[in-house]
């Protein structure tokens, strides 16, 4: 037991089913237009995931996620920008082959900060990299210097405060509160028909399953047993010679690329990047999926964020006025009767039932050898 | 009631008994489908004028309403939904749209962008609308846009907005920049010896447009003026001091204000609380409508002026209609702004252009929107411009005590929409 | 004392340490010296400065002045995992163990490899490892108990793996707060004969109340009062030192 | 910028300014005393906090029609009557509120943030669905009008001194409260042992129950006051919550003085910022200078320091 294999048996349940959920059922019975709401929903689960490294097992709630899925948003959108802001496209313009925001605030050459991005071996670097540096920055700051709990979670909502006045001010830089909007191709690929919406939900799917298998590598290996150790001691893992400082930073860099590549598939999926996403308001809602989905759980962090955002749409369909009151009561609900989420649910109502079936059957089958082979490693 | 929202305004509309039949003959809209009542379904063959699958059936055409009811931005758009459904009511009473009784599909926007463009593409792709009235803030526009563009749809859009932009997919009902702001300012400068000029917003990229337009015009076309300041705040401020002082300390002739939302509320108390009286110092905004003044308070800025194309306390025949038919619908205390009147041009312009074109046809539609004239407008006379803005007059008014805004000064002739202003970009 | 002598290489010394919270010293100037392989005692009334001076020694509390010399490193200067990196190992007062991991988990967290970030995540549960695990998990009595997880484990055998996780470290100095305090007395005696087992081949520093148990095991005791120290020397001798008898054991 | 101007002018402009920067330090600590209670005192993390200020605007709102309608005699007092009514109204629902969930969210403070959230957006809406999305314009009384002409160049609106008033005297009151008073001594152990506080027969929950009530009491004030300044929303309670929660954290969250003196250096710095610069960038680097400072001195600005 001890090298526990890599999934467990309720985590191979959720895998292959979810696995089925999104490869299959869905894409076989939602048009494509729900389709790409799925893949918008999906894209928030990359938050989420993240969310569930740095606050479900290193304890460190960040309410600034949003700021991370912006700036993998922005690194994605500001390529498709300028791919879009070709001097054919931008005639128009008094400075043709600038974005057209540029052009509307009088800039008349590129920001030198733009240039790179025309390079999209640069920009997908830039998802990664930008968060990862801005994080690290953030993270070292404030965890060397013991800054935890409460006090990180403002500082973090503060920062998103800031992001959001600066997005929406340098407008002539960012696109304001506007956002980039009116992005078009990949290459030369229109990602705006419904083809390419398909072969994007499915990119997505793809890597969404690779975000699963980090998460679950990392949770797995030593550090994820650190991380855990440190939520609930954290002096007793520092007198075992760990710095828990860069612990908490890698968890909080971690979470932040997992945001920024979400953010930059749904640049992708949804064809702009707002402010909207940056600020407070986005960033708690992030926060809820997970706990919706159970803080601990990374299948239920897909889970939560596809619930969640369903309920979303659709209630908002038919009631509006009720969506808010749904989702605080939701918010209330799970801190106060579910901490586990989901993933808590399942396993004290659902699981012990499945188990209890099969041990009847198997026991009326006779063939002892089923359960006790899937006992959970921990 | 299938999609279609029953808002608390609904609720509020449902006062006499015949509208309490009439809404609830809205509610029954499906089974009206099945039954088609002799008034309606008497058009041309829908064959004929739907030939791009549109929700358009013999007897009914749907069409969308798209704006926030929840979130930030309800407080705004509010009175537009208001206007449209007032408008399609009546419209339908008058024999609908080439003899289709107009059905409408209302969705949320939720004051949140990506959700305009979600909701956007339903309304378009899944309930394939013959037209949508909505959106209020040019973000929820620039991000459905693209939506339209793509899906071949087309927006009736009430607000008055920063100009720049042109489509064939959208019919702006609102005036561009320049429309409302030049002859503001020369207005102020001839009537009031302005020459110089304070400039406030808050911190986006209509009130940044604007003040560019007004900043250009000031220093390149009005005769030795100039602009001693020019601020921006966050939106949702709600601290003026500061720049409250400032303003003492350059004593412009003119405070240019363009803040939105809460902030305004803010912005005027603080600025009557500072002892700017309103008498003596001349402010002209382009951003506060009557329904701003709802939460402003009418005696915070009495004796400021407001340069737009359109107030209720206009004094004309249709305009007095419809102040009495919205008030009948939404209630006695209701007030009306210039987007709320630009949002009720929308399903008007879209059944003139309609019957014009003889189809619900996008294409045609968008074709023969140019030169359409609405002459029941409350505002007067209205036409489309080829660049699919409307012509319209700007106006001046003063507000008063009373939440309501006295006519001042209106242009003698149409001022033609350019939202690309040679020089002023 | 000889011209030239060379002072004794001391494996702890503790000098002129001094640590005050808003105006109130803790520890106040103290001074001592721990060798090679021996068990010291430190004893002391409730605020005597007991705790702290662990605190001080692992970097937990940061000195206000004074030096503690390491095998010749200032601690003072370095940070808690580079302390337990050269060479210091602490026990906490209340049992300070990882109640959502297994005992095997626990103790293989402790184990000294992979402790960069990079590290633990390259980290391999390989048989030395194993081994290792099982071969403390034997001296602390949990041999049988590796898979169980260490909130349902007995207050003793919370203690006891805290041990192990000191044990597994293997530290030149070993610290321990009150080790045997809460235990039942036949946990009590395995302890002592846990922790004779243990002391053989390290220095150990012991905080404790149980005059017996002391009596058993120190080499030498300090006692503590006021942040300073009253007495030090053999039990026998502190014992009978008048100042001690009437601040502490008197009582 | 400055050179155009007399000694006179600039006399009376800085006189101003400084005013302008004690006007917005009342209203920092008006929003922050309440959850300086809660927060410090108690640890929980409300985010409803301007949800519970704004419903003392309504409150106040409310109160100012009825009194237009009922009383018009006495109009010109009825901002009194509303301030205490605000308290009476959000202070009850606070304690609800408490007793409903915050009571079972102690050892979890994480989690209270998430729940107030979540109860954040019920009164959003429910203030939507009750009083309309539309922003209610309060009625002021004509007396808190205007200003106050000091000297030729010098006027101090008086709305403006009314907030500074009442933020010296609610300050006062909670300083009596916390600190003198009996209870004040209650809610202090309770702070600093629970179970020793519940020993001593101390009844801990009814020490909770009202610190919450009166730290959302005080938010009624708070919002009671801010009609006569700012806008009265479904959502306007959103715009406070930040700076709000930074005034306390910057603070050090378990001091009165600290945060009263963390309101006076954010409120100068940024109303001095805004004279030389836009309001966005003022903001921007308010923030960023205390995200700065609080990184490097992460307890805030007043902190006991304890041994741990």
């Amino acid at each position: 037991m001890i090298n526990s294999r890599f999934f467990n048996r309720s985590e191979l349940i959720g895998f292959v089913s979810l696995l089925l959920l999104l490869v299959v059922i869905l894409p076989l019975a939602l048009d494509i237009f729900r389709l790409n709401l799925v893949a918008k929903y999906l894209t928030y689960s990359f938050v989420a995931i993240g969310l569930v490294l740095c606050w479900g097992y290193g304890g460190i709630l960040s309410l600034g996620q949003g700021v991370f899925f912006g700036l993998g948003g922005y690194c994605m959108a500001m390529f498709l920008k300028l791919e879009a802001s070709s001097v054919a496209n931008t005639k128009i313009q008094s400075t043709p082959g600038i974005p057209d925001f540029m052009d509307w605030n009088q800039l008349t050459a590129l920001p030198f900060f733009w240039k790179p991005f025309q390079s999209f071996p640069f920009a997908l670097a830039a998802i990664i990299l930008v968060p990862a540096i801005f994080s690290f920055i953030i993270g070292a700051a404030m965890f060397k210097r013991r800054v935890g709990g409460v006090y990180f979670a403002i500082i973090t909502q503060a920062i998103a405060a800031i992001m959001t006045i600066l997005i929406v001010g340098q407008q002539g830089y960012t696109g304001g509160i506007n956002g980039i909007t009116d992005l078009r191709t990949l290459h030369g690929w229109d990602i705006r028909t419904d083809h390419a919406k398909y072969i994007l939900y499915f990119v997505e799917v793809f890597f969404l399953f690779a975000a699963i298998v980090v998460a679950q590598f990392i949770r797995l290996t030593k550090l994820g047993r650190i991380l855990v150790a440190m939520r609930e001691q954290e002096d007793r893992v520092r007198f075992s010679g760990y710095s828990v400082a860069n612990f908490k930073i890698f968890a909080f860099c971690a979470a932040a690329v997992f945001a920024a590549v979400g953010g930059a598939l749904f640049t992708l999926e949804v064809g702009f990047m707002s402010p909207s996403f940056v600020g407070i308001v986005p960033s708690i809602e992030m926060v809820i999926y997970t706990a919706v989905g159970g803080r601990l759980s990374i299948f239920g962090a897909v889970y939560g964020s596809l619930l969640v955002n369903f309920a979303k749409t659709s209630l908002s369909e038919t009631f509006p006025q009720l969506w808010l009151f749904g989702l605080g009561a939701l918010f209330i609900a799970v801190v106060l009767a579910f901490p586990n989420g989901l993933a808590g649910i399942w396993g004290d109502y659902v699981q012990p039932r499945i188990d209890r079936l099969l041990a009847s059957r198997t026991k009326k089958s006779g063939n002892g050898g089923l359960v006790a082979n899937g006992a959970p490693a921990e | 009631m299938n999609g279609v929202l029953m808002s608390d305004e609904t609720k509020k509309g449902l006062k006499s008994p015949l509208r309490r039949q009439l809404m609830m003959g809205m509610a029954a809209i499906p089974a009206l489908a099945m039954m088609p009542r002799p008034s309606f379904g008497a058009g041309p063959a829908t064959s004929a004028v739907n030939t791009t699958g549109l929700a358009v059936t013999d007897s009914e055409v749907t069409v969308g309403i798209l704006h926030s009811v929840t979130g930030t931005m309800a407080i705004s758009e509010t009175g537009s939904v208001q206007a449209e459904k007032l408008a399609i009511e009546q419209i339908n009473a008058t024999g609908g749209v080439l003899g289709r009784k107009i059905k409408f599909i209302q969705e949320d926007g939720a004051s949140d962008w990506p959700t305009f463009a979600e909701k956007a593409k339903k309304l378009l792709v899944n309930d394939k609308c013959a037209a949508v009235m909505g959106c209020w803030t040019s973000a929820s526009r620039k991000a459905v846009l693209p939506v339209f563009e793509q899906y071949n749809g087309m927006l009736y859009y009430p607000t008055f907005y920063e100009g720049l932009e042109q489509s064939k997919n959208v019919i702006y009902t609102g005036q561009e920049a320049t429309q409302q702001i030049i002859a503001g300012l020369d207005w102020v400068n001839k009537t009031k010896g302005a020459k110089t000029f304070y400039l406030l917003g808050s911190d986006y990229i209509w009130p940044r447009t604007s003040n560019k337009i007004a900043r250009k015009h000031i220093e390149g076309h009005l005769q030795g003026c100039k602009v001693v300041g020019e601020e921006y705040f966050p939106l949702g401020h709600t601290q003026f001091n500061s720049v409250i002082n400032k303003i003492k300390l350059t004593k412009p002739d003119v405070i240019y204000a363009i803040i939105v939302g809460g902030s305004n509320v803010a912005f005027y108390k603080q600025l009557k609380a500072a002892g700017i009286d309103m008498s003596k110092q001349t402010l002209l905004t382009i951003s506060v409508t009557e329904d701003e003044i709802d939460g402003i308070g009418g005696e915070n800025i009495a004796g400021a002026y407001a340069c737009m194309k359109y107030f209720q306390s206009l004094d004309n025949a249709n305009n007095k209609a419809f102040v009495s038919a919205f008030k009948k619908m939404w209630g006695e205390k209701t007030v009306i702004g210039d987007v709320t009147q630009a949002a009720y041009l929308g399903p008007w312009l879209w059944k003139l252009t309609v019957e014009k074109a003889g189809s619900f046809d996008i294409d045609k539609v968008a074709a023969a929107s140019p030169g359409i004239e609405f002459k029941g407008a409350p505002e007067g006379y209205v036409r489309i411009h080829e660049n699919h803005h409307l012509w319209s007059k700007t106006r001046v008014g003063r507000a008063k005590a009373d939440g309501q805004y006295e006519l001042i000064y209106e242009t003698a002739d149409l001022v033609e929409p350019d939202p690309f202003p040679k020089g002023y970009q | 004392m000889l011209i030239g002598h060379q002072p004794k290489e001391f494996l702890l010394a503790v000098e002129a340490l001094t640590v005050s919270f808003d105006g109130f010293k803790a520890v106040n100037d103290l001074s001592f010296y721990v060798e090679e392989n021996e068990i010291r005692v430190i004893i002391g009334p409730n605020g005597a400065g007991k705790t702290t001076v662990l605190d001080l020694i692992c970097g937990k509390t940061k000195a206000t002045s004074g030096s503690i010399q390491f095998r010749g490193k200032e601690l003072t200067k370095l940070r808690e995992n580079e302390i337990v990196k050269a060479g210091v190992g602490r026990k906490f007062q209340t049992p300070s163990v990882f109640e959502d991991l297994s005992v095997f988990e626990n103790l293989e967290i402790s184990f000294p490899r992979g402790r960069t970030v990079f590290g633990s995540l390259a980290f391999k549960r390989d048989a030395v490892v194993k081994d290792r695990v099982e071969e403390v998990a034997e001296m602390i009595f949990l041999k049988d108990r590796l898979k169980t997880s260490a909130a349902e484990l007995s207050h003793g055998q919370k203690q006891w793996l805290e041990i192990g996780m000191l044990l597994i470290q293997n530290p030149d100095l070993l610290m321990l707060d009150e080790p045997v305090a809460g235990m039942s007395v036949s946990e009590r005696a395995k302890t002592a004969e846990l922790l004779n087992r243990i002391i053989r081949d390290r220095s150990v520093l012991v905080i404790e109340h149980d005059m017996k148990f002391v009596e058993d095991i120190a080499h030498k005791v300090t006692v503590l009062h006021q942040g300073q120290i009253l007495s030090e020397g053999t039990m026998e001798r502190v014992k009978n030192d008048p100042k001690v008898v009437e601040v502490y054991l008197g009582h | 910028m400055f050179g155009d101007y007399s000694i006179g002018d600039l006399g009376a402009i800085f006189a101003m300014q400084g005013f302008a920067g004690l006007i917005l330090f009342s209203v920092y600590v008006l929003m922050a005393l309440g959850l300086a209670i809660i927060f410090g005192q108690m640890g929980v993390i409300n985010m409803a906090h301007g949800e519970f200020m704004i419903l003392g605007a309504y409150v106040t709102w409310m109160t100012s029609n009825a009194f237009q309608s009922f009383l018009p005699a006495l109009f010109p007092g009825y901002f009194f009557v509303a301030m205490a009514l605000a308290f009476i109204a959000s202070g009850s629902l606070g304690m609800l509120v408490e007793w409903a969930m915050i009571s079972r969210l102690y050892k979890r403070p994480l989690d209270t943030l998430l729940a107030t959230w979540g109860l954040s957006l019920i009164l959003q809406q429910a203030y939507r669905s009750v009083f309309g999305a539309r922003e209610v314009g309060v009625e002021l009384p004509e007396w808190m009008m205007g200003s106050w002409q000091a000297t030729d160049a010098i006027q101090i609106p008086i709305n403006g001194m009314f907030v500074m008033c009442l933020t010296i005297l609610i300050t006062i009151v909670v300083a009596y409260v916390l600190f003198l008073s009996r209870w004040g001594r209650q809610v202090r152990a309770v702070v600093q042992n629970r179970v020793m506080a519940g020993a001593v027969g101390i009844n801990t929950e009814k020490v909770d129950r009202y610190t919450f009530g009166l730290g959302c009491g005080i938010a009624g004030v708070a919002g009671s006051a801010f009609t006569m300044i700012g806008s009265t929303g479904p959502t306007a309670g959103q715009l406070y919550i930040v700076d709000t929660f930074l005034v306390v954290v910057f603070g050090g969250a378990a001091s009165l003085i600290g945060t009263i003196a963390s309101a006076f250096t954010i409120s100068q710095a940024q109303s001095t910022m805004e004279f030389f610069m836009s309001g966005s960038m003022a903001k921007v680097l308010t923030l960023l200078a205390i995200v700065a400072i609080l990184m490097l001195r992460p307890q805030g600005l007043f902190a006991l320091k304890v041994r741990k």
